[in-house]
């Protein structure tokens, strides 16, 4: 497998393989080799399984990590290919030709991050939530807490303590450092 | 006609009998049905208390005058083979209204609930109501062959068709029943009574968790009530039907209510151990063993 | 059959207005939501009138509650074992229906998303009065786990009226059976009336419900 | 009188003088061939009259001496007649065609003229040799005029012509020759006389002389030449070959046969049939209007052979059957030429142009029917004496091969007529009507008619007055123009006039008859009313309505087999053309008519066999059958089977009664349906006590309860609301059927009980499903649904139809199940009655899909709108709702008189009444008790639930618990399609469609068949000239062994 990545690497422009273990591997590609490179993967080197499509939100970075996984079924070997593209107006290659399961991840990396794969079927169709008005609920500036407690009447909370804090004052009132000396 | 107050007391009298009874009796099958899970299961009044309960719920909703009359035709259905249908042999008043009709007469009033029901469940506008008489009705026509054939084999052994004189022509003793006087007749019977009270493995009308809950779906608070109390009623009568046919009828009470509760619980029983059928098998069913009794029956006779 | 666009967003195109054409020829409009709804506000029911009369229908009530085979949440998978020998709910005149139409008793079991939400305020409409909601876990009472969610709810009792409450996560059947016991209580005391209330302050409650459902495509009341 | 002579100097006169005429007066040419026609048409049609009045034959001497030393012609009746026939046919095809002859030139219209002379000639000459010159003449001027038409195929054809002609000729000169040689004489009464086959050699001059006249008439299968005249010359022309020279040669070989033997006689009747077998089996597959007119032409001239074969049997009805047979053809099969000549278009399919004009279309329709021999027309008459004769002869075979050859041709005649009323057509009427081009077919048109009435008063036992009813039809016709609702009226007014002359009557009579009059008429008035509801003229549909009700009535009447057949021959026409009338329904129109047809010439049949055993066509007589009683009970059971569309003769009757209008469905199906009903009744109350017939009545009785069980399972499968109540009809038929063969007193009430019960509620299913189907715009369920917000009154009309038709208590369906009940215990039919009873349960699936898919479920969107049923079908509906429950409430008013009735046939084992208590062998019933104790059983149980729920809400149609969800589209909401998807899994295979298959392989076998055999006509005129030897020297074989 080596061999066929590194071979692949350089007509594909792949970076940063990493041999994570015997049967899993991760690479990054650059976001206008990535669907050529899948499927080259499916047709000649046999990843014929397609696994999982994931985003990660790097804002810090101003960046979306996709995560395609691929599966070589004869040889039980993984593959993950990520790939970083920009975060503003989002948008990604549809790869929904080589799988058709891909549509339904790339709908919901729709909904939830806003990354945009046109052409994908029924890309714009809500997956999970209905009548959702915000800013895609999983990127990172989204503040669920507020949005909460703005939307859901949150009930007034009683006062909380630091668990540790306060059992050691329940429990062992002043001597909580002693004990653990004393154990020691 | 001439208006008999007395016959009309009793028929109510009776009436009321056999919904208790009726009542009492499906509160003792679920209860033996509990048992066999080894569970306590329902209280012994709980048909009662389900059935005030749903008379005394406040809301009710109505899609359109068959829902509404659709109820009315089951219990009318029900109330009025209990009315043809004589009770206990031997007392003229509680022969009930069975000088009106033979045996044919009963086995057409059957329909009667079923085709009311029908149309009010159907216009209701449920699919699963839909679907559910759409079983029904299909089971029903294979479930009758049987029954028809081992009646047509009782109307030639005793020579009549009047339910009153096949009755009668059992009284006497155990061994003057149809029972064993025609056994065969009697197996193709007992076999469409399971489909006739339509427990598992005939169930798939109402089938609990397939198409939850067949016809009723949308029938609730009084309807519901109205349509439990015609079960009670229905289920009672139908043992009836059969006791009078093949067991003897009954001469008192006491003897009507111990053979229609084995009537029934052979209904159960199967229940109890049988899952339930798919509706092109439970329609071929009875087109296979119970058909070649049925026909044995009449051939026997001819 | 051609559809008139409508300027809301979230608008399902099977309830949007559309053009029709009758056997005779003639156009019309349809309106689903109007013509295939009821849009008939809900009623108060008075309790019987004679106290003792209405004292022996809550007994009845109280001991023949049909639940709503209906699983909101994680909760549900705590709700078969009501039924196994060990618990046997039925002794209790507890026992499950298919349809909402026979139910009295709605079991929310545990946390609600928005979209759980409106399929429960539907079926909740469409049991019979009176009727009576369990809310099971933590979830419903204060959003539990969840209470940060963006799509899950945090007071149950802002949306539907709710009788008894079971703290936990998750609750057992034993806490199950004690809140039906607490049910019972209410029912008998006459305090199961919470369907009237839900009535009385009809407004509010739907200002609450399509507050958070904002693809609001239903009438006011599924009767 | 003018000697007829002068026929033949006024043709060839004017002939000479034509040549006189300017090149350019060419008009003024073809006006004086046409005067001299019909001068030479005065003359004759005067010598008929005047011979028709009883004058003598005359004998015309040419040159002074006496035969054999001259020519003499004679002027007897029948040479009268048919000279006449030619004559006008001469001037008619003139007329039609006097643009062509003017544009041809002087020459054609002198071989036009030639031609008409000669025809005269050859009828009138009693010499051999001069017949053998105007055969000639004729012949040639034929190729002439054949010729007209200059392109390849007329030239072709008319070569084809002369040669074989030429070769005809020559025989028949030889033969002449021979003849003369032997009896000194060429005078065909000398020849005929001096008997030719007694001297050696003598055989072969007949053999020649018959052979050639035969080959003259175009035997099967050396006929291809006479194929490609007809599909080739000028239709005009066609039309006097066919029917003028024809009609000639015909008279010919009727004026040769005496000079031969009576084993002659049944060569020629035999090549006769092959031909008119042959011919017509050919016809099939033919898809051009003339060459099938070819063919038509030529398998009637075949039946006119066989019955001149048939001579020496038929004594003295030979003239009647032959002249009324023979005229049928002259004037259908002239007009039908013309028809084809106006059209302008030959395939087949075409002719659907022709609705655009009604008068012909009506004019075709009459020409078709009056080659089948469908009354009024001669040819019915001709065909009943022919069949009845040959009976008498015990001419089986014959007999079964003629209506063979008949039906062979109905078939592809009324395939045609299907086509002209109902193919798609897209084209537009593109020339203009002449005049002279009118004039013949509507004139042949109306003599047909005449000639039909007038065939009648031949007929013995036959009553006049139905005349009167086909009059009126007539009239009604011809207000075609009016508006629907005055037709209408006067419609209703006939029927009730009819009704209220024979119920009064019929009621202190006959009851099953007053029963079926009832049914028949009063139902007929009924469904009238519906057709208020119709806008417009409805142009066509009154007068085929009438029809049927007329044949219907004198069905009814009808006290001899004659009467009988003419009133079931004209029901049948008449609901032919309102089955025809409905939307695609051409293909079940014809399968209609095929199985009528079949139908009826069992009958046909049957009354022949009954006639020759007792000597008597009067009804009453069938009683007295005994030897053949299996096959004509056979026969007649499979006759009326037909109409009752008993299982295997069913196939027509579903798409018939599906695609037939609102108001025709119930005409068709509650009524039409009763007069097979009608039929098996009086068959066997007639030959019922037979022994041998209950042998068939057991089989029948079987056929009954299979049918009734295929009907409700293939009307369980449905999705088209009107084909469902079709095939339920099947099943409610074959109930009747049953219940009939049982032949017992409880059986034939419950027939009785069943059929005034499905003319009731089928009448009030059909009018109200039909009513819907016209408002909601589609015949299919499953896009229905819902309608009871919207028609609360048909909802309420089909809730009774189907309690009452599944045989629910308390409503009038239950009668019959009882009865029936009793019935079959006590017939001891016990597996056919589980049978029975089993479609019986089956029913409940069809009615509720009925009333569910349309009226309950799901209201769709666009019949959000739709209105109630129209008043005029809610009048009747509601008055058969009325008649229905006065029969539920009350059954001892319909079963009393009843059971008086059947005990008249079946005394015994009868219902005893007490009060409203019937008593059976087996059970009781008191109809009026269980009506009463559940009314009020059922009020007081409704009367309980609204004192419990009498606030409920009223909520929409979406307002349904759907888990949770709500229901989006009501047509994915509403269950309809294939809801019985299970039963058909299980229990499917039953109604397979095994029959239709059957019935198709028939029908590809005949095709085939004929496919196989039309490829003799090769189109080589060497090869026509070779089958034409084959075929002499085949009759010389023949005569030599």
């Amino acid at each position: 497998m080596k061999q066929v990545l590194e071979k692949l690497s350089a007509s594909f422009e792949i970076e940063d393989i990493v041999y994570q273990r015997d049967d899993l591997t991760f690479l990054s590609a650059k976001k206008e080799n990535l669907i050529n490179l899948i499927t080259h993967l499916r047709d000649i080197e046999g990843f014929s399984h397609f696994v999982l499509l994931s985003c990660v939100d790097w804002i810090e970075d101003d960046k979306f990590q996709l995560t395609y996984f691929l599966n070589k079924p004869e040889e039980k070997y993984d593959l993950g290919i990520r790939c970083m593209i920009d975060r503003k107006e989002a948008s990604m290659d549809s790869a929904h030709h080589l799988w058709k399961q891909i549509a339904t991840y790339q709908r919901e990396i729709k909904e939830m991050f806003g990354v945009d794969f046109p052409g994908s079927p029924g890309v714009d169709e809500p997956f999970i939530l209905e009548g959702w008005d915000n800013i895609p609920p999983m990127r990172r500036d989204f503040d669920t807490k507020q949005y909460s407690a703005d939307t859901f009447f949150p009930r007034e909370r009683p006062k909380t303590n630091d668990p540790k804090e306060y059992m050691k004052e329940q429990m062992h009132p002043g001597e909580w450092g002693e004990y653990r000396k004393e154990k020691k | 006609m001439d208006f008999d107050i007395k016959r009309l007391g009793f028929t109510l009298l009776g009436l009321l009998i056999v919904l208790n009874w009726g009542l009492l009796m499906s509160s003792i099958m679920r209860k033996l049905g509990a048992r066999v899970a080894k569970r306590y299961g329902i209280r012994w009044f709980q048909p009662w208390l389900d059935l005030v309960k749903n008379y005394a719920l406040r809301s009710q909703i109505s899609h359109g005058i068959m829902f509404y009359l659709g109820p009315v035709f089951r219990i009318g259905g029900g109330v009025g083979l209990f009315l043809f249908m004589p009770m206990i042999i031997g007392s003229e008043l509680w022969l009930n209204y069975s000088f009106h009709g033979d045996l044919v007469l009963l086995m057409y009033f059957q329909f009667f609930g079923m085709l009311g029901m029908a149309l009010g469940s159907g216009e209701g506008g449920h699919p699963y109501s839909a679907i559910g008489i759409s079983r029904g009705l299909s089971q029903f026509t294979t479930i009758e062959v049987p029954m028809t054939l081992a009646i047509i084999s009782l109307a030639i052994q005793y020579d009549t068709l009047s339910l009153i004189d096949i009755v009668k022509a059992q009284q006497g003793g155990f061994q003057n029943w149809t029972m064993w006087t025609n056994p065969v007749a009697t197996i193709a019977g007992m076999f469409s009574l399971l489909g006739a009270l339509s427990h598992s493995p005939f169930n798939l009308v109402k089938a609990p968790n397939e198409i939850p809950i067949g016809p009723p779906t949308e029938y609730h608070s009084t309807f519901l009530g109205v349509l439990q109390t015609n079960a009670a009623i229905l289920h009672v009568v139908e043992a009836a039907l059969f006791m009078n046919l093949f067991f003897g009828g009954a001469t008192n009470w006491f003897e009507f209510i111990l053979k229609t509760f084995f009537i029934y619980f052979w209904s159960v029983f199967v229940g109890v151990v049988f899952p339930r059928f798919r509706i092109e098998q439970s329609v071929a069913w009875f087109l296979k063993i119970p058909l070649v009794f049925g026909v044995l029956a009449i051939i026997l006779y001819m | 059959m051609s559809e008139t666009k409508n300027n809301n967003k979230f608008e399902n195109p099977h309830y949007a207005k559309r053009e029709v054409t009758g056997p005779d020829g003639k156009q019309f409009i349809v309106d689903p939501i109007k013509d295939y709804f009821s849009d008939e506000r809900p009623k108060v029911y008075e309790p019987n009138s004679i106290p003792v009369v209405e004292k022996f229908l809550n007994w009845a009530r109280a001991e023949s509650l049909w639940v709503l085979g209906f699983g909101t949440g994680c909760g549900s998978i705590e709700i078969p074992p009501l039924m196994t020998p060990r618990f046997d709910a039925f002794r209790f005149g507890i026992q499950s229906r298919p349809t909402p139409r026979q139910s009295n008793v709605f079991i929310i079991s545990g946390y609600l998303a928005v979209k759980t939400l409106k399929r429960v305020i539907r079926s909740y409409e469409q049991m019979p009065s009176p009727k009576y909601v369990l809310a099971l876990g933590s979830c419903t009472i204060n959003g539990g786990m969840y209470f940060d969610s963006y799509n899950t709810i945090n007071r149950l009792d802002h949306y539907i009226p709710v009788d008894v409450y079971v703290a936990g996560c998750m609750p057992r059947p034993e806490a199950l059976l004690a809140a039906f016991n607490r049910l019972k209580e209410l029912i008998k005391e006459g305090k199961g009336e919470k369907a009237n209330e839900y009535a009385a302050n009809f407004d509010w409650y739907k200002e609450n419900q399509k507050k958070i459902i904002k693809d609001w495509n239903m009438p006011d009341y599924n009767w | 009188m003018i000697s007829p002579i002068h026929i033949i100097s006024i043709g060839l006169g004017t002939a000479f003088a034509l040549g006189f005429l300017n090149k350019k007066s060419n008009g003024l040419a073809v006006s004086l061939m046409l005067v001299a026609i019909a001068l030479m048409a005065a003359v004759s049609s005067s010598w008929f009259i005047k011979l028709y009045q009883g004058a003598e034959a005359i004998e015309v001497y040419t040159a002074g001496f006496k035969p054999p030393y001259s020519i003499n012609l004679r002027m007897g009746l029948n040479e009268a007649l048919l000279s006449s026939l030619i004559n006008l046919a001469g001037f008619l095809g003139g007329l039609y065609m006097f643009k062509n002859l003017k544009n041809t030139g002087k020459h054609a219209i002198m071989v036009f003229l030639v031609f008409v002379m000669g025809l005269n000639v050859i009828i009138l000459t009693r010499d051999a040799f001069n017949l053998f010159v105007f055969m000639e003449v004729v012949s040639i001027a034929t190729a002439g005029l054949i010729i007209l038409i200059q392109d390849g195929k007329s030239i072709q054809a008319g070569f084809k012509y002369m040669i074989a002609t030429g070769i005809i000729a020559g025989i028949f000169l030889l033969g002449i020759i021979f003849a003369y040689y032997f009896s000194g004489s060429l005078n065909i009464d000398d020849i005929s006389n001096s008997n030719l086959l007694a001297f050696k050699g003598g055989s072969v001059a007949v053999l020649m002389i018959i052979v050639s006249v035969v080959l003259e008439l175009k035997p099967f299968p050396a006929n291809g030449w006479a194929l490609d005249v007809y599909e080739a010359s000028d239709p005009g022309i066609a039309a006097l070959i066919s029917a003028a020279s024809a009609t000639a040669m015909y008279f010919v070989l009727f004026k040769l046969m005496p000079i031969a033997d009576l084993q002659w006689y049944k060569i020629i009747s035999t090549a006769g049939l092959i031909t008119f077998v042959g011919s017509n089996l050919f016809g099939l597959k033919q898809t051009g209007a003339r060459r099938l007119l070819g063919y038509s032409s030529i398998g009637q001239l075949g039946l006119l052979m066989t019955i001149l074969g048939l001579k020496p049997f038929l004594g003295d009805k030979f003239e009647y059957i032959a002249i009324t047979i023979l005229i049928s053809h002259y004037l259908a099969k002239a007009g039908l030429f013309w028809i084809a000549g106006l059209l302008k278009k030959d395939k087949l399919k075409d002719w659907a142009l022709l609705r655009k004009k009604p008068l012909f279309l009506v004019l075709f329709g009459t020409f078709v029917f009056s080659l089948i021999g469908f009354p009024p027309f001669p040819s019915f008459f001709g065909k009943w004496e022919l069949i009845m004769s040959l009976s008498q002869q015990g001419l089986y075979f014959t007999l079964a091969m003629i209506l063979t050859g008949s039906f062979l041709e109905g078939i592809y005649l009324f395939r045609w007529l299907g086509y002209a009323i109902k193919m798609e057509s897209n084209e537009s009427w593109t020339f203009k009507l002449e005049w002279n081009k009118v004039i013949p077919p509507v004139l042949f048109g109306i003599l047909v008619y005449l000639a039909g009435y007038y065939s009648s008063t031949f007929a013995e036992n036959f009553n006049g007055l139905y005349f009167i009813a086909l009059a009126f039809i007539l009239i009604i016709y011809l207000l075609d123009f009016l508006p629907a609702a005055v037709k209408n009226i006067l419609s209703i007014l006939s029927l009730a006039l009819v009704s209220w002359y024979m119920l009064p009557g019929l009621y202190s009579e006959d009851m099953l008859r007053f029963i079926f009059t009832l049914i028949f008429l009063v139902g007929g008035i009924l469904t009238f009313i519906a057709g208020f509801a119709y806008k417009g003229k409805r142009e066509g549909f009154y007068p085929v309505a009438l029809l049927m009700y007329a044949g219907l009535a004198i069905i009814i009447r009808a006290s001899t087999t004659l009467e009988f057949f003419f009133g079931w021959e004209l029901m049948t026409a008449g609901s032919y053309f309102l089955i025809i009338r409905g939307k695609k329904s051409m293909a079940h129109g014809l399968s209609y008519m095929l199985f009528s047809m079949a139908g009826a010439y069992a009958i046909l049949a049957a009354f022949g066999l009954s006639f020759a055993e007792t000597a008597s066509i009067q009804l009453s007589s069938l009683a007295a059958v005994g030897g053949n009683i299996t096959v004509i009970f056979s026969l007649l059971a499979i006759g009326f089977m037909t109409k009752t569309a008993s299982l295997g003769l069913h196939i027509w009757l579903p798409g018939a009664h599906a695609e037939a209008e609102s108001d025709v469905s119930p005409m068709v199906s509650a009524i039409l349906l009763k007069a097979g009903v009608f039929g098996l009744m009086i068959l066997m109350i007639a030959m019922g006590n037979n022994p041998e017939a209950t042998r068939v009545a057991y089989v029948l009785g079987w056929l009954g309860a299979l049918t009734a069980l295929v009907g409700n399972l293939a009307a369980a499968f449905q999705e088209d609301a009107k084909r469902l109540l079709a095939y339920s009809s099947i099943s409610q038929l074959g109930y009747i059927l049953f219940a009939l063969a049982m032949m017992s007193h409880l059986g034939w009430m419950t027939a009785m009980v069943y059929s005034i019960n499905h003319f009731l509620y089928k009448s009030i299913l059909f009018l109200t499903i039909g009513a819907v189907v016209l408002k909601v715009g589609t015949h299919y369920m499953y896009k229905m649904g819902g309608l009871i917000k919207n028609m609360p009154l048909a909802f309420i009309a089909v809730l009774i139809g189907i309690i009452a038709l599944a045989g629910v208590p308390p409503l009038s369906g239950f009668a019959g199940k009882w009865l029936f009940y009793n019935a079959v215990i006590d017939k001891h039919w016990y597996f056919q009655g589980v049978i029975v009873f089993f479609s019986g349960i089956i029913a409940f699936l069809y009615l509720f899909k009925l009333i569910y898919s349309v009226f309950l479920g799901q209201l769709k969107d666009n019949l959000r709108h739709v209105k109630d049923i129209s008043i005029w079908f809610a009048i009747p509906i509601y008055i058969l709702i009325i008649g229905l429950m006065i029969f539920s409430a009350k059954p001892d008013l319909v079963l009393k008189p009843l059971g008086e009735m059947i005990s008249v046939w079946y005394p015994n084992a009868g219902l005893s009444w007490e009060g409203g208590l019937a008593t059976a062998p087996y059970g009781y019933w008191n109809g009026t008790g269980v009506m009463i104790t559940i009314g009020i059983m059922f009020m007081a149980l409704l009367g309980w639930l609204l004192l419990l729920s009498s606030k409920a809400v009223k909520v929409g149609q979406f307002n349904i618990v759907y888990s949770a969800e709500a229901p989006q589209r009501p047509e994915t909401t509403h269950v309809s399609y294939n809801i019985y998807a299970g039963y058909n899994k299980a229990l499917g295979w039953m109604v397979a469609p095994k029959i239709t298959e059957f019935w198709d392989t028939m029908s590809d076998w005949a095709h085939s068949l004929a496919e196989y055999g039309r490829r003799l006509y090769s189109g080589n005129g060497q090869v026509y000239t070779t089958y034409v030897l084959a075929y002499i020297i085949a009759f010389y074989l023949i005569m030599i062994f």
